[in-house]
């Protein structure tokens, strides 16, 4: 029941959207819509923490701690993006504001993204979750050229063509693993559930799981930023309006790394060692903080600089999903803190960027005295992002070489580290020039922050910080019982 | 049992080739309805085995990849004016030519991938594997932003002829889904193309390079 | 403990008070021989003793630059110098103060007394003293290490590092086995006591208008009883320094305190003879060669240390 | 430890304070900071008397980590300088910050509590995680505390240099906390004691990482580049605690983990003592061709650094060559010139910040003749640079003196550790040459002779003169009492880290023996110098003193702008060493029979940094630059990196 609702407010929403004239009203119905959707999530997180894993239709929508967690901080990045995409458009210069029918279109494809995603989060069924993954490409791309300019219209089919061509290998890789069982069709519809599929999984073809696999990888990598698919990324996330960004970056690429997360048990049964595809993980992951590293050391545009944080994130997830369990829990709050962090940075980035009307860091000097929210917030949110501690991913990446180190990963770990400090240099740089030094004299005087924004910044920044010194007990059950679903017990 | 058609697949191997090596876009457009009217055929033989899925599958087919796709795709090419291939990275010849290095590889490759199924049927899977690697190749390979749908559908195909060697097809309610899912998609494919027509008043997609680094 | 106490207190004030008796003579040896190689007749041997009492008896003139650093650089180099002759043992017996390490504190009493020299010398705020105080403070780094590395030499050979075991009738022993490593030693102290006492081929402590001077250079605005400080200091550093060459060089055998100093002070004269003859029979270097003069005493040390090691190896 | 604790709570309360931006808060915050550093002082003090420890331990939701803190005596012994020089300081930034801002102000506070509450958490973690956390909140709130003027573009250099090497440093300490701990199944330290029984083969590779890790923090050369960029920079009360205190939990550190480790063989002592020798020597050469004091003084922490390196190697060759005399007063030395360090380096920083404070420049060649005008500043600067300089009577003497001991002893006792002695020896010598030169200058040009520019200069305020004052009593002190200043600590301390079994050891015997022979000398020296002021005044009493201008050989009008300069001072050293030093000289020779115009300049970089560090990163970003084709935005290419990936993987697979 709870599922079947998870999955109707964004198609009502999106509905309602659609039917709502006044473009105020349309931002009040995303807030609304998004909150109601979250706080659904929240009680079915709830539902799932209390008594296990919960399912419906048959058994293909499910939801077990792995994807609760995923829901939950979908629905909870969506909320603030929501919340915040109001105050962002009204802050856009006039030309680039949406006009009713515009807005009409946002929240209606906005809605549909949101489901989209929450649908790869609840079919159980991995052939389902591959349709729900590409009709999230399909929902966003045009979220992507809100304003039909050059830049966001070659961003935008850059985003299209190469996702749908990486994720058509994913469904490719779900056909092998699929072909891989010893009857596929004996199954019947139920052959791709997954609990079915993990079940079966020692009796399948490792050959074919194999080439599934790396079809998985390199498709649903595709989406998640990895290295080298990861070229349409920071084009994306540059151009998107910020609102939109900060769901890709936030959340959109952790469903793709679910997608992988859900395969990642059914090849360790069936290849009989758990180390084949976490070495191919790992391989994955430093390759993307490698990339990261070097083109943050050249970048100029804030958002971009932020779109490759977004690939070095996802490298050290992935690489910690490859290092066993205890990366696995380390990948998960990682998971959460990159989330958190991201969006922050772009909520903050978005708004510096509006104030000094470019996101060209070498114009952006002085953030945190012209723009004292949103500059500092950039500030703390790129120093938490690289590594500070008590900033949250420090822990996490901390727990990450820890897991590498006592799973015998010396070179990775090193390799890793050595990633980490070069993003963290060129990245440091960027960060101070942006906040301090003069602001430029153009500027006009800052308008004070609504208490809202205030309030948003503020929080995350202090989640940022609480969660960097102490994971509540709760959450940190959530790790281990989802890292348990993918990298056995 | 499914794919006994060794004919039906040595005419998507030639609408392959065909499609490498011509030069207006509408023709490229006709071979891929004709393509999908071919895969229309292959689950026939299990449908008049008394299966009414793989009936709904092959009509599915027919009238999405046969009809639709290609309606989208012809209106999207009238109202663009994009009728010829730009010059290709690779010339006509020369895509033909790696179109066969891909067909001789693909055989060669067909008969590693290991099938617990049907050990001796090599025609298929190659042919599948051929049809996904000239769709990157077209992908890859065109300038304009139709060519690169085109390569797109190219690619679906070969995996919807892998499909059926590797497992015999994928469960029906996830056929029709991802059959639904790629007309969405190349709807917005078109309306994109059309966006970008707007936008540039040409849909030479190489030339959009004002993102990098 | 307090009788212990009391009898050292005993002994330093007579180790004072000998080497502030016997110290200001050997300046004036230097001074007849070199008057005796010229020719002249010279100022008779007791005229340093003549020069500090006078100075001592005359009022002084301060620069209005000056603070109370200038006052206190006397004072300080002085002390130091007075301090330094506590470690140095007289004749065959043990110094009053005496205990493992004490070299150390040896080589930086004079570091000391040239801390708060320099300081009064840039007190005055003239370019003249300021250039001695460099030079000073360059040749002087160079140096110490000399002095340091050949007191690591003659402890390793003693097995000991407190002045008086090292200095001490084992020494007679040690020339018998390592002759080689003590000349070089000698050798190098030589150096370091020409460096340090401001004497030819280093520096002359005649002739202080020239630029090239270094030591007498940064004293030049003191007067009165600060000079004579001064003056009386550099006696007993010489008699410090000079001191451990020629009881390194014959450390003979005596055995109360008054036998042991008549030697020690014939010893010091011949060393102040030697000095003289130094002075007459060999040009000042060139200021830029100096470094490499103090390069060489360090070399010789250091060469003599490493005699010292391979012999214990 | 309630009143460690108590201590914390106090600063913390004390830095929350400072937020308010009250004008009247920076005084409630710093006699919160000296009430609480009281209470700690006191804590560190019965652990060091009693030779026990105190423990506070509690529950932590993190995986591995749990909230350890222990007071044993090696962590009392640092906690000492860093609770005394942090309160001083506290009440020093009271004057050194007024007529700032308020909210700057109020920054300043609170980062700089935060950064004292992190050193305390630092020195008496028990567990990797959180010794980690504090470590980190330090770099980060001493990051912020340089980047207060972060107005400038130097002060942001400083800072990015300073936050990327402290953090470069930590990934080192993460591998090894990570390696050790994954080694010894749990991040307790007192789980890791002794670890190198069980792991003797990977005890090296964990020194070299903690030789790299805490050396980026410590300052050893050539990681020691952020040191002359950052204390230049942050405001100076903050400098003096950076340089005086922080930069020894690096030495913390790596006592820390050495002693944990282990027995250390023989190379572990002659790696450190050849770090030691060429931070100390290198940083007072460096130091001696700077004009900016803040950033000559950074360079001499460095040196100290590197002494206090030299000590510690002499420790573990003393311990490795079973010579337990020598290790003793080695480790004897390195710590106490820990704690020397923090007393006159902290002491010359506030010294140079009231000297920026007066005359609002840190250009040595400006200045001149401040002894004058501030007494009290240039009488305790004084003492300082008598100290650093290891002269007697002063603290700085008696660890150099420790550490000459043990190496004479290392060189005495065995023919293996001979040769490193000789270099150990001939290396303090001349290092103490080079640092009494320098501070010759520093003090003489500064605040002796005539003002060279026309900088006007007040005398230092109050709460500025007082903590300095507190310091330059407590150099003296030490150093005229060492043997009373050191037997307190010496025997909990040494026992504590398993340099000697036995608290009756014969070598803590001959240690305080030799203390107390060399307190007698000092004691003499003192005494002496007192009477001969006196004779020198009673003679003096009654006679004419005259006044008049400096003789300067007869000229007649001197001027302030005929003095040596610094640079003057140290041109025989640059002649010397130059290939070293390397400096850029900008001159403009006199030209002409009347010249009207002269002039010379020269300014010496960094080494490491021009050499090393600035082609590295010069490299890492041209590289970075030319991969910049991968990405040329046709979306064609893009396409073929997916496939090619593909391939290219499958193939690997396949022909595995």
């Amino acid at each position: 029941m709870i599922l079947w609702a998870l999955a109707a407010v964004p198609v009502a929403g999106a509905i309602l959207c659609l039917l709502i004239r006044r473009r105020t009203a349309v931002f009040a119905c995303l807030i609304a819509g998004s909150a109601l959707e979250a706080t659904i999530a929240a009680a079915a997180g709830a539902v799932v923490y209390r008594r296990g894993a919960i399912d419906a239709c048959f058994g293909h929508l499910a939801l077990d701690a792995l994807s609760a967690f995923h829901l939950c901080l979908v629905t909870g990045i969506f909320l603030f993006s929501s919340i915040y995409a109001r105050d962002y458009f009204n802050h856009e210069p006039a030309a680039q504001s949406l006009d009713d029918r515009q807005a009409r279109r946002f929240g209606a494809l906005w809605f549909s993204f949101l489901g989209s995603m929450a649908g790869v989060l609840l079919f159980s069924n991995v052939g389902l979750m591959w349709v729900a993954m590409e009709s999230t490409t399909l929902a966003s791309a045009f979220l992507i050229c809100t304003h039909s300019d050059r830049l966001s219209i070659e961003a935008a089919w850059k985003y299209l063509i190469i996702c749908s061509a990486g994720l058509v290998l994913g469904l490719l890789g779900t056909v092998f693993i699929h072909g891989a069982s010893p009857s596929p069709g004996a199954a019947g519809e139920g052959a791709l559930r997954w609990p079915d599929l993990v079940a079966r999984a020692g009796g399948m073809n490792p050959a074919l799981v194999k080439i599934g696999f790396v079809l998985m990888v390199v498709g649903y990598g595709t989406k998640m930023g990895l290295a080298p698919m990861h070229t349409w990324l920071p084009d994306a996330h540059s151009q998107a309006p910020t609102p939109v960004s900060a769901v890709f970056s936030g959340v959109l690429l952790n469903c793709a790394s679910y997608c992988i997360c859900r395969f990642l048990p059914i090849v360790s049964a069936a290849t009989g060692t758990p180390e084949w595809g976490r070495r191919i993980l790992v391989g994955f992951g430093l390759a993307s903080m490698a990339v990261a590293g070097v083109f943050i050391l050249i970048q100029r545009d804030v958002k971009r600089l932020l779109a490759y944080h977004s690939v070095e994130h996802m490298g050290i997830i992935t690489v910690g999903l490859g290092f066993g369990p205890a990366g696995c829990v380390a990948a998960l709050y990682h998971t959460l803190n990159h989330s958190v962090c991201k969006s922050l940075a772009f909520f903050c980035a978005g708004r510096v960027g509006q104030r000094y009307g470019t996101r060209n860091m070498e114009s952006i000097s002085g953030s945190a005295a012209a723009c004292p929210v949103w500059g500092t917030g950039l500030f703390a949110s790129l120093l938490v992002l690289i590594g500070c501690a008590p900033g949250a991913i420090f822990m996490s990446e901390f727990l990450i070489v820890r897991a590498g180190i006592s799973g015998g990963h010396f070179a990775a770990s090193a390799v890793f580290l050595a990633a980490v400090a070069v993003v963290f240099c060129g990245a440091l740089k960027h960060a101070i020039d942006m906040a301090s030094g003069d602001p430029p004299a153009r500027l006009e005087a800052p308008r004070p922050e609504t208490s809202g924004a205030r309030a948003l910044a503020a929080s995350m920044t202090a989640w940022l910080i609480l969660t960097g010194v102490w994971i509540p007990a709760g959450l940190s059950a959530v790790f281990e019982r989802a890292a348990r679903l993918i990298a056995g017990p | 049992m499914t794919g006994e058609f060794p004919a039906v697949l040595v005419l998507v191997v030639i609408t392959n080739f065909y499609i490498l090596n011509t030069g207006r876009y509408v023709n490229s457009v006709r071979s891929i309805a004709l393509q999908g009217c071919l895969l229309a055929v292959l689950p026939l033989p299990e449908a008049l085995a008394g299966s009414p899925q793989a009936l709904f599958l092959s009509a599915g087919t027919l009238i999405v990849k046969g009809i639709l796709m290609p309606l989208i795709l012809i209106r999207v090419i009238r109202s663009t004016d994009e009728f010829r291939v730009a010059q290709p990275f690779l010339g006509p010849v020369a895509s033909v030519l790696v179109g066969f290095a891909i067909l001789a590889a693909a055989f060669r490759a067909g008969a590693l991938i290991p099938a617990p199924l049907r050990p001796h049927d090599g025609l298929m899977g190659a042919v599948g594997l051929a049809t996904i690697l000239t769709g990157m190749l077209i992908m890859v390979n065109r300038r304009k932003a139709v060519g690169q749908v085109i390569g797109f559908l190219i690619l679906e195909n070969g995996i919807l002829i892998l499909s059926l060697r590797i497992s015999r097809g994928l469960p029906f309610v996830i056929e029709m889904a991802v059959l639904f899912d790629v007309l969405l998609a190349a709807m917005i494919f078109g309306g994109f193309i059309q966006s970008v027509h707007e936008t540039f008043a040409h849909t030479d997609v190489s030339r959009m390079r004002k993102l990098k680094g | 403990m307090m009788t212990d106490l009391m009898d050292t207190a005993r002994e330093i004030v007579r180790q004072w008070a000998f080497v502030l008796a016997v110290s200001p003579i050997l300046p004036g040896i230097v001074a007849k021989t070199k008057a005796w190689f010229a020719g002249r007749r010279g100022p008779p041997l007791l005229q340093p003793y003549r020069d500090i009492f006078k100075l001592f008896r005359k009022g002084a003139v301060y620069s209005r630059t000056t603070t109370w650093l200038f006052r206190a650089g006397p004072v300080v180099s002085f002390s130091a110098a007075l301090a330094a002759t506590l470690i140095i043992p007289l004749g065959g017996m043990e110094s009053p103060l005496t205990f493992q390490g004490d070299l150390i504190l040896f080589a930086y009493l004079w570091g000391l007394s040239r801390f708060f020299t320099m300081t009064a010398a840039l007190d005055t705020g003239s370019a003249f003293e300021g250039m001695g105080a460099s030079r000073e403070a360059a040749f002087s780094c160079l140096a110490e290490p000399a002095l340091l590395l050949g007191l690591l030499a003659l402890a390793r050979e003693a097995g000991s590092f407190s002045m008086s075991d090292v200095l001490s009738v084992g020494l007679i022993r040690i020339w018998s086995i390592h002759a080689p490593a003590l000349c070089l030693v000698t050798a190098a102290f030589l150096v370091v006591f020409l460096t340090e006492n401001s004497r030819i081929p280093v520096d002359d402590p005649n002739t202080h208008l020239e630029l090239t001077m270094i030591h007498e250079v940064m004293v030049l605005d003191h007067g009165g009883p600060d000079l004579a400080l001064i003056e009386y200091g550099s006696a007993v550093k010489f008699f410090a320094l000079g001191a451990l060459l020629v009881r390194i060089v014959c450390p003979i055998r005596s055995g109360g305190f008054w036998e042991g100093g008549a030697a020690l002070v014939i010893g010091l004269a011949a060393l102040s003879v030697l000095v003289g003859v130094i002075e007459s029979t060999m040009a000042r270097l060139r200021l830029s060669r100096i470094p490499q003069l103090l390069a060489l005493s360090f070399v010789l040390s250091g060469f003599g240390v490493i005699l010292t090691l391979a012999a214990g190896s | 430890m309630t009143l460690f604790l108590l201590c914390l709570g106090l600063w913390a309360l004390g830095g929350l304070a400072g937020l308010a931006g009250n004008r009247r808060m920076p005084a409630v915050s710093s006699a919160a900071a000296v009430a609480g550093a009281a209470l700690g002082l006191v804590a560190a003090a019965k652990v060091l008397v009693t030779g026990g420890g105190a423990v506070y331990r509690a529950g932590w939701q993190m995986p591995g980590a749990e909230i350890h803190l222990a007071l044993d005596p090696l962590s009392a012994i640092f906690l000492i300088p860093i609770l005394l020089l942090s309160a001083l300081a506290s009440v020093y930034s009271v004057g050194y910050l007024n007529g700032r801002e308020n909210r700057q102000i109020g920054q300043v506070i609170f980062f700089f509590h935060l950064l004292a509450i992190s050193m305390c958490v630092v020195v008496a973690a028990k567990n990797a995680v959180l010794f980690l956390l504090a470590w980190e909140v330090m770099a980060l709130s001493s990051f912020f505390l340089v980047m207060l003027d972060s107005r400038e573009t130097g002060v942001r250099r400083a800072g990015w240099m300073y936050l990327v090497a402290t953090h470069l440093g930590t990934a080192f300490i993460v591998l090894l906390f990570a390696w050790m701990g994954s080694a010894a199944g749990s991040f307790d330290f007192d789980r890791w004691q002794g670890i190198s029984r069980t792991w003797p083969h990977l005890a090296s590779a964990w020194f070299i990482l903690a030789l790299i890790g805490f050396g980026a923090k410590a300052g050893f050369w050539p990681l020691h580049v952020w040191l002359p960029e950052a204390h230049p920079a942050a405001p100076s009360h903050v400098s003096a605690v950076m340089s005086g205190v922080m930069i020894k939990t690096g030495i913390y550190g790596l006592i820390r983990i050495v002693t944990v480790i282990g027995p250390p063989p023989a190379w572990w002592g002659l790696t450190l003592l050849l770090i030691g020798l060429t931070s100390g020597v290198l940083g007072v050469l460096f130091a001696l061709a700077q004009h900016d004091i803040k950033r000559l003084l950074a360079y001499h922490s460095v040196e100290n650094i590197g002494i206090i390196a030299i000590g510690l190697g002499g420790g573990l060759l003393g311990m490795s060559y079973g010579m337990e005399t020598a290790a003793v007063f080695g480790w004897a030395g390195a710590i106490l010139h820990v704690i020397n360090h923090a007393l006159f380096k902290g002491l010359l920083f506030m010294g140079a910040g009231s000297v920026l404070h007066a005359t609002g420049t840190r250009d040595i060649e400006k200045l001149g003749g401040l002894l004058k005008k501030m007494p009290l500043t240039g009488t305790t600067f004084l003492i300082g640079a008598a100290a650093i300089s290891g002269l007697p009577p002063l603290n700085g003497f008696v660890s150099e003196f420790l550490i000459y001991v043990c190496f004479f002893k290392l060189a005495l006792g065995s023919a293996a550790g001979g040769a490193a002695a000789a270099a150990a020896i001939a290396g303090l010598a001349l290092i103490g040459g080079l640092a009494s030169a320098c501070f010759v200058k520093v003090f003489g040009v500064v605040f002796l002779g005539e003002p060279r520019g026309p900088t006007g200069a007040h005398a230092t305020p109050f709460s500025m003169a007082t903590p300095m004052a507190a310091l330059a009593a407590a150099c003296v002190l030490i150093g005229v009492f060492p043997a009373a200043a050191c037997r307190g600590w010496a025997t909990a301390v040494l026992l504590s880290a398993g340099v000697v079994s036995d608290a009756g050891a014969e070598s803590l015997l001959t240690l305080a023996g030799t203390l107390q022979w060399a307190n007698l000398c000092i004691g003499a020296l003192v005494a002496l110098m007192i009477l001969i002021a006196i004779v020198r005044r009673w003679m003096l009493a009654g006679r004419p003193a005259g006044q008049t201008v400096t003789w300067d050989c007869g000229y007649a009008a001197p001027t302030p702008r005929m003095q040596y300069t610094a640079g003057s001072f140290v041109q025989p050293f640059m002649d010397l060493f130059q290939a070293i030093l390397q400096p850029q000289e900008h001159r403009r020779p006199p030209a002409g029979y009347f010249p009207k115009e002269a002039s010379y300049e020269s300014h010496t970089g960094d080494l490491a940094t021009r050499r090393v560090f600035g082609p590295l990163f010069g490299w890492i970003q041209g590289a970075a630059e030319k991969l910049q084709w991968v990405q040329q935005g046709r979306v064609q290419t893009y396409l073929l990196y997916v496939f090619v990936t593909l391939a290219a993987i499958l193939s690997f697979q396949a022909f595995r």
